[in-house]
This record gives C-alpha cells, structure tokens and sequence, in this order.
C-alpha cells in the first residue's frame, strides 16, 4: 500500500514522458534514458565521479550545518548581532554562485576546497535563516524557566535553544539537501574533469541527451535517496514534536 | 517603557556591518592577500560600480533582471503556496507526492537549460521557466512544514466550531505556517534573483547576467565585481522590504513582538 | 441528547501504553447539565475529547443526537481546558470569538450583537481589541468561554473552564452558564476539579475513578432548581452531597492507589 | 516565412558568443551588410557553442556560431547542423596569434614540449583546446598523454595561473594580451601548431532553414569576414561596442584571420586529432558538415 | 527578604496601554508564606515575573536580599501559571525535573534522589518516563512543582500553583508545600484564586485591588502555626478570615467596575 502511493504520482509522470518524448532531439524517450542510465553509470563513473561528488556533496553539507547553526544561534538570540550582520548576509546571499565562484576560487584555489565551499555558500542560507527565525519564535515561558534554574550559556542553547527551534531548523537543513546537489553541480561547472555534476554538464555540452537526462534522474535519485535517510534522522530527532501536539503532522 | 532599538539604530547597526565589510574587502586586496587584478579593492569596485550607474544600459539590464524575478517569483509563490497548502491539509496527499517532490527537488536549474532553451529560446520565458523551478522548491517546503506546525489545541478548536476547510485554511493554517512562508519567502527572493541572474548568463536573454558574462568574457575585472555588488545591494533592498512586510503581517507573532516591545 | 456506550481509550506511544479510560458508559438527556469529576488524571478531558469527536475511540461508542460521533458535531461548542493554546494569537479577542459566528454565516449586526453580549457576560468588554497574549490567564480564559456561549451552541462541553479566575468571578461565570442553560436547553457536560461547583451547577454529578476509569457514581443533585450562590450552598443537603461527592473522590484516589 | 521578391527583410535571430572572435557579424550588421541582403538581423548573446547549437536545433536561431569541436561533436551525434561560413581563423602566426598556452615567467616550463605531464587549464575539456594543445606537444616532441587538463573559463584562469593552482593556461584574447602585460610567457601558439591556417570556428544552420535565406545570410557575413579582415582599425572600434574589454587591451591584441572560406583540410586535421584523442567516438565525415 | 517598593508596570503596544500595576510596595520575610488574591487580570502574575526579574519594571523597584533585581535572582525557583508552557517537550517528566539541578551541578546520585522524592511528593512516579505532552493538565500541573520542589529554592513563587488538579490532590499539595516551607523556610510568594486555600496556606494573605493595581489589605492570618486540613478550616475563625478576603475581593472588583 506505502508502495503503491509511493510510486503511484512518478508512475503517471513516466507515462506522460513517453507520451511527450520522442517529438524532439532534446527529449528522448524513457526507454533510451534508462538504456543510457544502466550503460552510463553502473561503471567505473560510479567510482570515479558519483561516490567523490557525493562525498564533496555531504562535507559541504555537514559543513553548511554546523555553520548555519553556529551562526544563527547567536544572530538569532542578539538583536543587535541580527541588526548588523543582516544587510551583509543579504548581501553575499543575492550573489549568484556561479559568480561566486571566481572569488572563492582566488581565496580557496581549484581543488576540492573550492567546491565543497561552493555547496557551502548555497545551502548555508536556509539553514541560517530557518535557525535565525526558529530561535527567534522560541516559546517565552520556556524561556522564562531557563532564566529562573540559571539554565545559562552552552546549556541554554543545547538544552533550550536547538532543540525548541529544531523543527524549524530541521527545515532548513532538508532545503538544503537539495540545494547542496544543485551546488556539487555548479561546483564542477569550474575547475573540474571528472564528478556527476562535470559529467551532466559535458553530456549536455557533447549533445549526448539521452545520457544527460540520465545523469539528471541520477540527481534527483540521489536526491530521494538523501531526503530519504533525512526524514528518518528527522522522525527521530522531532519526536517529541510531531507527537507533542505542538505540530499536527 | 522603553523601545530598546528603533528602526534609527536598527539601520546604524546594519550601516555598521556593511562598513565593516568594505574595509575587509578594502583591506584584503591592498595588503596583497590577493592580488588587486583579481580582485580590486573595494574603493575600485564602487568607483566603478558609480560610473556605470551613470548608464542607461545598466540600468535597462537591472530592469529585465527585475523582471524576470518578480514575474518568476510571483508564479513560483502563488503556485508553492497554493501546492503547500492542499498538500499539507488533503490527507494522503502528502505521501503521493512526497517521493516526486524530493525527485524533483534537487534537480538543478541550470541542467535545465536545455529544456529551457528548447521551449522558449533566449527569452523572457526561458529565464521564468529557471526561475520558476528554483523558487517554487524553497516556498514548497517551507509551506509544508508550517502546515504542520498548527498547533493541535488550535486546530481542535477549529474543528470543534466546524470551520470548513476554507476557513480553516485562512483562519489557522495559513497564520500557523506564515513565520515559515516568509522565510520561504525571503529565500525564494534570492534565489529567484540568483537564477534570474544565471539563466541570463547561461542562456544570455538580455540582463545583469548577460552584462557580468560579457564583462567576465572581456576580463574587466572591476566591472565583474561591481555588477556583483549590485546584485548585493539588490539582495539587501529585497530582503528589507520582505522584513518590512514582516513586521505588518506578522505583528502578533512573538519573534516580531519582542522586536518591536522590548 | 448525549450516549457514551462503553467508551474505552487507550493512548498508544512507544514505550507507554496508558488506558486512559476501562470503560465509561453514560447518558446525558436533552437539556441536561451534568458535571463531571475525578482525580486528577483520570481521563476526564479524553472523555470530552471522545465526546467532541476529537479523538477516535478504542472501543465502544459515542452517540449524539442519535448520530454516532465521528467527527466533531454541529452546533456543539468546547472550552478546552489548554484554553490558552485554544486562542488564535493573530486575532483580537473580538475576532477570536466572532470567528465561529462568521462561519455559521450570522448577518454582521447579530455577530456584533452577540459577541459584545458574551464579551460583556464575562467581563471582558475593554479588552475586545486586545490579543490573547496581552491578557492575563484568567482573561483568556474568559475568552474561550465568552466564544463558547456566542456560539448558541445545542452542546456545550467545558473542561475546568473556570480553573484560572478569582472566585467572585468564578461564581458570576457559574451563574451566566446557569441561566444560559436554563434560558436556552443547552445540554452541557462539565468538568470541574471543584466539589462545591459540581453540586451547585450539575443537575447530575458523575464521579470518575482513576485510571483505568469507570463511573464510580452517577449522583443525582436532589437540590432545588432554582439555584443561588448563598441560599444554595448553605442549605444542609448542599453540605451533605459536597461530603458524599468528596469522599467518592478520596476513594477514587485510594483506589488508584492500592493498585 | 520565406518573404518573396520584394517583401520586407526577413528577420533572423543569430546566436553568437560575445568575444573578439565574432567581430565581423557585429560589424556587417553596422555596415548594413545584412540589409542589403534583405535581412534584419538580431545577435543575442550566447554563452558557448553547446547553446548556440541547442538554440539554432530548436529553431530559436537561424544561424549561429560555434567552434569547430562543438560543430562537429554535434554532427557526430546526430545533429542538423550545417556550416555557412567561416568564423574564425588563426592566424598561423607562432607569436601573433590569438590563442596561446601560458605559464608563469619563473616557469621550468621553457617550451611546448615541456608542457608534457603537466597540468593545463582549458575552458571546455573535451573540445578544441585540449585537442590543440596536444598538438602542439606532439609537434614538439613530447608526449602529451600525461597532460591532466582541469576545466576553468578564461577570465579565471590567469589568477590561477599566478597562484600556482595549475601549470600552464591555456586563454585566447584578450586574456593572451592581458597575461603577457602582467609578466606570463607564452611557450605555445597551440592554434597555429595544430594546423595551417585553422579554421577554429564557422557560423551555421539548420535543415529548417530555407536555401535562398542561407544563401543571403551567406553571402552578407562573408562579406562582412573579408570586410573586417581588411579593416583591423575599424573591428578593434566595434569591439567596444558589444565586449568591455579595456580600450588600452582592445589596442595590443592579436587579432584573429577572418577568411571567408573555411579550410576544409584543417578541420579534417581537428577531426582525426580528436578521434585520436578519444573526443570524438569515431571518424567524422567533414563534407556532410562542411558543404 | 524580598522587599518591594513603589512597583509599577505599564504595558505598552501599538494601540493598547495597560496600566497592570499602579503602585505595589510589599515586603516579606525571610521564610515567610505570603498568599496574594486578588481578581482575574489585577497584575499577580505580572506583579511575580517582576519579583522574578523577568519583566522590566516601569518604575519602583524590587529587592531580593537586600539586592536591586535586575535579572532573575539565584535560587529562586518559580511555578508558572502557564505550567503547560514551562515544560519542555522534548524532556521527559525526569528530564524536566533534573535539568535546573544539573545547572546547580548536583552530584548525580543527589539528583537522583531528589526528583524521584519531589515526583513521588506530587504523586507522578510512575509518569518519570513520559513526556508532558502525554500527561493530563492536572499532571503537567504537578511536574512543574516537583521541578520547583526538586529545585531547593531559598525563594518560591507560585502562580496559581493548583488549578488545574482536584480537590484532594490539591490538599495533598498544600500540605506538602506547608511542610517544605517550614522544614526549610523557604520565603514563599503564592498567588491564588482560592481564597480559602490563601488563608489556609498564609500567614499574611494580601489582597490586590483591579488595575491599576495597589496593595488594598494587608492581611495578617493569626491562625495556629500548626495547619491542619480538618481542623484548621474548622475553625471559628478560619471562617472568619475567609468571609473577610471574600468581602475585600468583591471591593476591588467593584472598584473596578465604577471607573
Ligand atoms: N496524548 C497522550 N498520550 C499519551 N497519554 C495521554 C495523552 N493524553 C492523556 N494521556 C494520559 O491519559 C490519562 C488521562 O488524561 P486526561 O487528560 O484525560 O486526564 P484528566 O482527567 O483530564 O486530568 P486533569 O484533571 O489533570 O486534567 C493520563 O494518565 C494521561 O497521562
Ligand atoms: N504581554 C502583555 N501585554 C499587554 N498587556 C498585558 C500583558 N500581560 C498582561 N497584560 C495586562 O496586564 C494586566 C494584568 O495581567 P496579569 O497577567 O498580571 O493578571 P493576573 O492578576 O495574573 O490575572 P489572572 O488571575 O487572570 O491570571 C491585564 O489587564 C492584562 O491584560
Ligand atoms: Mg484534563
Ligand atoms: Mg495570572
């Protein structure tokens, strides 16, 4: 029954494709994209650029986390923090990464740094600004008792502060799973030979379109497989939450 | 009692980040960290970005820019909106769609500019169709988790009084989840400006974009950085005028409460 | 008016398992006011819940008006006892009550009537155009209430909703649900950790033993209808069921205790 | 719309990259060469040859420019892609040409042989600068098996260069002037080692579009290459017009040949070294693309 | 040991000016039991969050051995009227409880000791492992408490510590705060609706007038030092005392009703 509504809405989306596919050079049908999918990826690719871009994918993550977080715990807890550091967080958050990434290059060179900092610079935001805004909204009584038992300093933000704003935070970090694949993509658009996201680009580049659409049903494969694992973490870490009442769902 | 920080500090504060960024990127190239030709002191770059605001061809640039995005953005909001909403109060609904939504989720814009490109060519729709797809994900699933986040005592009231759905909707679950929706917001306004900048640069329909990848092409390393400080400058305007709405709209709520009483 | 047939509740999480409620049967006839009391945790706001159509029961049913409860039924109203979580922060003590008014479609000038009317009942008038949040608990709560009796509901289910106000105010609220009680049949259920309030308002007084709940007794107030905060309670029968009702509760605790 | 005799200029929407390279197009438009063909010509901006021809395939443009590699990858895969003209030349110059490999002026790297083993930066792997700059090493008898190419776009990779993030740069104008002002030694014409007189670039259609149209478009934008071929004075003005290169660069760069007439020989020599070197899958026939 | 002076507190928002508090000056000693009545929306609760520190007086000020309160002083625990709300979900009711007397760095077996003695007081021990949103109003009540309790403040303030349990429970409860109070002499601020329970538990009881808020009798209760449920509500006087609160409350309502 899971499987079926699962699988049901992708099943129709197949067929609408195969319906679609075929009137264009740019739109081959599901058959050539899964025929170019097993051909293209079940080799050495999956080692030689699947399993590294993955890796700079969840370093950069884990590293956009514990930024996202780190800064905005205390950008959310200070006004004065939030009111002078906004306007330049706004400022780096409008730059488009792919111009971004000419800077980071200069500061952090070619190599795996600069594309690790190029998923950083994309999935911080959410992250940062779903922290800021859960931390900000945090429930004044419970703040209030903090304040009275002298919960204080790095107690109040393990005990008090992360977990009351998690569900927000949580939001963050499952936008930024996807983000951090858009990112690994655009990161290997420079400075790259080898990695998922080169590979999609110089498929598309070699007009090889069936075996870029394959490389993009990788992505989103990926991307299912990741929010996949995240919704367990979530289940866990929000239980308190969705059984609390405090949310419905 | 006292208002601790009105918006006349409040700016100073912000006046006072800003500065301290310039002097960082003042500082960084003069002490040779890295090298001016690559990236040119701040004082350069204003000086530049000064001179070209004197053009009329910026500043039609900014305005297809700017169209592109607040076209983009406005479909991309009303569509996520709309989709968040009956996605997260129609029973089922959530777990049919789930597995597409994050499918379709992480697949990045740029790999569709074929698509783009194929549909529309080097046009406004082109730039919409990027924009669209990259904005709508961030609102999404901000609206999903506001949804969820209605409190049950609040939504047993509304059943109890047998609200109908509509009503729920307006009354509940759309003030419930605005908090979320307007951080969606504030990301999907970036991220709107990012695509509508890079769909031009990819694709290269007229804009700000086309401009940077022209200026990148020409190596007028200046005009790069300045074009880049406006898309910045453009970034704090948005968000300024998202907070503004903020405050109007989300008066009641205790993180805008505390901000205004202290 | 109101059926609970065998009623059984069981809350299930992982790790805990509490039977909320053994089984509950009872009946409240049109028109009727019943009060309801038990220890603390017995299951008194689950058996609201399961009334109200809130929460699915584990086993037998609940029947209102001959219909059997699936979902929350019309032209019933609830005063939760979380009334504070039960108040929607964005709107105005005025809109929070009128809210249900616009969704039974009243004309604009009977909302306004009735809701300065309930507000005034409760003494809240000054306060229409604050939010929940800038009144003190006691106001709140208020609110809820003052939205429950504009409502005009058929049913009213009240769950300790005079918990958080001083006792003059509490024996005002007593008197106003008195007499909309009398003046328009509403059949009502009433939850009260109050003895003296139990037997002053209930026509019927059911004692809740402690979990896994039963009725340990369903008591009939065999005081005069007409009521009144000072002749009521110092006639002596007024005293003798207030004893009788106290040690009911004291057996229902050593009960739980025993186990 | 084919307009008859007569009728008013056709409109025709060409899609090309906004470098030197494509100077002459700029400047037959602001000839009139084109409306004296009967066409009303609109250049929109692309970012590389992959869109120019994803753009003409699907019908947004009716001519478009792209480099030889792109044309012919695009050919092998099954594309409707045929050339119209030339585009760009090089000018077979060792020294003034406008494409060079780069390095650092305190670089081991004396020569094109050197460069063998190291690690070179190109704007597209797999397509026409890796396949040159082979040939250069080839030609200077070094093995060019062991060259690791990383991909960077020109603008960014001087700076890399000058960090020492790569070995060698591989740029073309105005990039070769700009690295060669700020002390880079050139120590490879990769273009003009590669074949005589390479034909780097060409403009192209599509099957869709009808032959009188092609034949016009033809004859307007070889008018407009022998033009600006003549006229250096007058490209390095128009330059100004649709790039933001500095006019004290706009004055040193090397300009490239704007021949009218494609070399079919070097484009059958880029053809082979690719196939040779694993970009192209198998031999392309260069007459089907090159009529 | 708590002195306050000439307190007052206006709430200020867009459109809306409270004046909460006119002018409060109050002093208790130390382990003294003071109770505060007064009615629904008077200033209690705002009157105990600026003796807790937690609100920014408008004027006056509030001193807490001797010290000028500024922020919440040390050892003092609170009990909030919004008990729900003071919990923190994501702990277990153990966790709740413990968590202040990690602050203060107890040795673990001390803590041990401590929250299953103030649980097993307030009658949860068997709910140690639930989380608060599994427990009934009344039991969220209790946690909230022990967590007070378990805290061994020098100074306690209670908001309405007992509303939402019933009336044995509640006995139970004032007993036990009557015993900690005089084993410990803990200086105890308790707001209550119950007047009978304000004189019961006080040794002043100081009832508050409507808003703007002064102090309208400071009551001394000269009833035995030894409490008894039974007897000292039995007597004479208790009755007394009680009629007397009752009477000074209806005034300050009326009082209010006049402006
Ligand atoms: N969501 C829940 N999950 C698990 N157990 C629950 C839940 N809600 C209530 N319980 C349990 O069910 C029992 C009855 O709770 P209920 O709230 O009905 O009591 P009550 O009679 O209203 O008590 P009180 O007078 O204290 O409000 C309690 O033991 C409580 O722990
Ligand atoms: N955050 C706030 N903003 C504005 N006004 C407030 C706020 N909190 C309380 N008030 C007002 O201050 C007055 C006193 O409130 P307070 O909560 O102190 O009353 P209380 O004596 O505790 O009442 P209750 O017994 O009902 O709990 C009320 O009129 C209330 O409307
Ligand atoms: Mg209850
Ligand atoms: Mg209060």
């Amino acid at each position: 029954m899971k499987a079926i509504r699962l699988l049901a809405l992708p099943a129709l989306l197949v067929l609408l494709w195969w319906a679609v596919s075929g009137s264009s050079f740019y739109l081959p049908s599901p058959a050539a994209v899964g025929r170019a999918f097993a051909e293209t990826w079940f080799s050495e690719r999956l080692v030689d650029d699947v399993l590294p871009s993955t890796g700079r994918l969840l370093a950069g993550y884990a590293l956009a986390g514990l930024l996202g977080v780190g800064l905005g715990v205390p950008i959310g807890l200070s006004r004065r923090l939030r009111a002078t550091l906004e306007p330049v967080l706004e400022f780096f958050r409008a730059v488009p990464p792919p111009v971004l990434v000419p800077l980071i290059m200069l500061l952090a060179g070619i190599d795996t740094p600069m594309k690790v900092l190029v998923i950083v610079s994309g999935c911080l935001w959410p992250i940062l600004l779903n922290t800021v805004e859960g931390v900000r909204a945090l429930d004044e009584v419970l703040a209030d008792t903090c304040r009275m038992y002298g919960v204080r300093g790095a107690s109040r933000v393990r005990r008090f502060v992360l977990r009351g704003a998690s569900p927000q935070i949580m939001t963050g970090l499952r936008q930024a799973l996807s983000i951090g694949i858009i990112l690994m993509v655009i990161s290997e658009m420079f400075a790259s030979s080898s990695g998922l996201g080169f590979t999609i680009v110089l498929f598309q580049r070699q007009f090889q379109i069936a075996e870029m659409w394959s490389g993009i049903l990788l992505l989103g494969l990926l991307g299912l497989g990741l929010s996949l694992l995240f919704r367990r973490v979530e289940r866990w870490v929000l239980a308190w939450y969705y059984g609390s009442g405090a949310a419905r769902a | 009692m006292i208002r601790r920080d009105g918006l006349l500090p409040r700016l100073g504060y912000g006046a006072a980040g800003l500065g301290g960024l310039l002097l960082l990127m003042e500082a960084v190239p003069r002490l040779g960290l890295v090298d001016e030709r690559f990236l040119p002191p701040a004082s350069e770059i204003l000086a530049t970005l000064a001179a070209q605001l004197g053009t009329a061809e910026l500043w039609i640039a900014l305005g297809e820019t700017l169209r592109g995005w607040a076209i983009g953005l406005a479909l991309a909001f009303c569509a996520a909106v709309v989709a968040g909403v009956v996605i997260g109060i129609v029973p089922g609904l959530r777990a049919l769609t789930s597995s597409t939504v994050e499918f379709l989720r992480p697949i990045p814009s740029v790999a569709l500019v074929p698509l783009a490109t194929l549909l529309f060519g080097p046009s406004l729709g082109s730039t919409l169709l990027l924009v669209v797809y990259a904005s709508f994900w961030q609102v999404l699933i901000q609206v999903l988790y506001g949804v969820a986040a209605v409190d049950s005592v609040a939504f047993d009231t509304a059943r109890s009084y047998r609200l109908s759905a509509w009503s729920r909707v307006r009354h509940l679950v759309w003030p419930t989840a605005l908090p979320y929706v307007m951080t969606g917001l504030r990301l999907a306004a970036a991220v709107a400006f990012i695509l509508a900048v890079t769909a031009e640069l990819v694709i290269g329909s007229p804009g700000l974009g086309a401009e940077i990848q022209v200026a990148q092409s020409s190596g007028a390393v200046p005009s790069v950085y300045a074009l880049i400080v406006l898309a910045g400058l453009v970034g704090i305007a948005v968000n300024a005028a998202v907070r503004l709405l903020e405050r109007r709209v989300l008066a009641w709520h205790p993180a805008v409460r505390s901000e205004v009483a202290a | 008016m109101l059926e609970i047939h065998d009623l059984r509740k069981v809350y299930e999480s992982p790790g805990r398992r509490v039977e909320a409620i053994g089984s509950i049967t009872l009946s409240v006839g049109a028109g009727e006011l019943v009060c309801v009391v038990g220890p603390s945790g017995c299951g008194k706001t689950t058996l609201l819940r399961c009334v109200a159509g809130l929460l699915p029961v584990s086993g037998g049913e609940v029947r209102v008006d001959g219909r059997r409860v699936t979902g929350p039924p019309p032209s019933m109203a609830v005063v939760f006892q979380e009334y504070g979580r039960s108040l929607f922060p964005w709107m105005t003590v005025r809109q929070n009550v009128e809210l249900p008014l616009k969704e039974k479609r009243l004309p604009a000038d009977r909302r306004r009537d009735l809701v300065a009317g309930s507000l005034r009942a409760v003494g809240l008038s000054d306060a229409a155009d604050a939010h929940p949040w800038q009144l003190s608990g006691g106001m709140q709560q208020r609110v809820a209430i003052a939205r429950a009796v504009a409502y005009e509901p058929q049913v009213l289910l009240m769950d300790e909703p005079f918990a958080a106000v001083d006792a003059q105010t509490r024996a005002d609220l007593e008197d106003l649900i008195l007499r909309l009680w009398r003046s328009f049949e509403i059949t009502t259920l009433f939850v009260t950790h109050d003895i003296d309030e139990a037997v002053y308002l209930g026509r019927r007084v059911v004692v809740l033993s402690s979990s896994p709940t039963t009725v340990m007794e369903d008591l009939k107030i065999d005081l005069p209808a007409e009521r009144d905060q000072l002749t009521t309670r110092s006639l002596p029968r007024f005293g003798e069921l207030r004893g009788h009702v106290y040690r009911q509760i004291q057996r229902a605790r050593g009960h739980s205790e025993d186990r | 719309a084919t307009p008859g005799q007569g009728s008013g200029p056709t409109k025709v929407n060409a899609g090309v990259i906004a470098i030197v390279d494509t100077a002459p197009i700029h400047l037959g438009k602001a000839k009139g060469f084109f409306t004296e063909q009967r066409i009303d010509l609109t250049i929109t901006p692309v970012q590389g040859g992959a869109a120019a021809v994803s753009g003409a395939v699907s019908g947004q443009f009716q001519f478009a420019f792209a480099n030889t590699t792109s044309l012919l990858t695009a050919k092998q895969q099954g594309l409707d892609v045929k050339v119209v003209a030339n585009g760009v030349s090089s000018t077979g110059e060792q020294g003034k040409d406008f494409s060079a490999v780069l390095v650092k002026p305190d670089s081991p790297i004396k020569a094109a042989k050197d460069l063998a083993g190291r690690k070179i930066s190109v704007n597209q792997l797999k397509n026409i600068g890796d396949t040159t700059v082979r040939a250069s090493v080839r030609n200077a008898g070094g093995d060019p098996s062991g060259i690791e190419f990383v991909e960077l776009p020109f603008p960014d990779a001087p700076a890399a260069l000058q960090s020492g993030r790569v070995d060698a740069i591989w740029v073309v104008e105005p990039f070769v002037s700009q690295a060669i002002s700020q002390g880079a030694r050139p120590v490879a014409w990769n273009f003009a080692d590669a074949a005589p007189d390479l034909t780097v670039a060409m403009y192209f259609t599509t099957g869709r579009t009808d032959a009188d149209l092609t034949r016009r478009f033809t004859a307007a934008i070889r008018k407009s290459l022998e033009y600006a071929d003549a006229h250096p004075d007058e490209v390095r003005e128009v330059l100004k017009t649709y790039t933001k290169i500095a006019p004290e660069v706009i004055a040193k760069i090397y300009l490239p040949k704007w021949p009218a007439e494609v070399n079919k020989a070097s484009v059958q020599t880029i053809a082979d070294l690719a196939v040779a070197d694993g970009v192209l899958k198998e031999k392309v026939d260069v007459s089907a693309l090159v009529p």
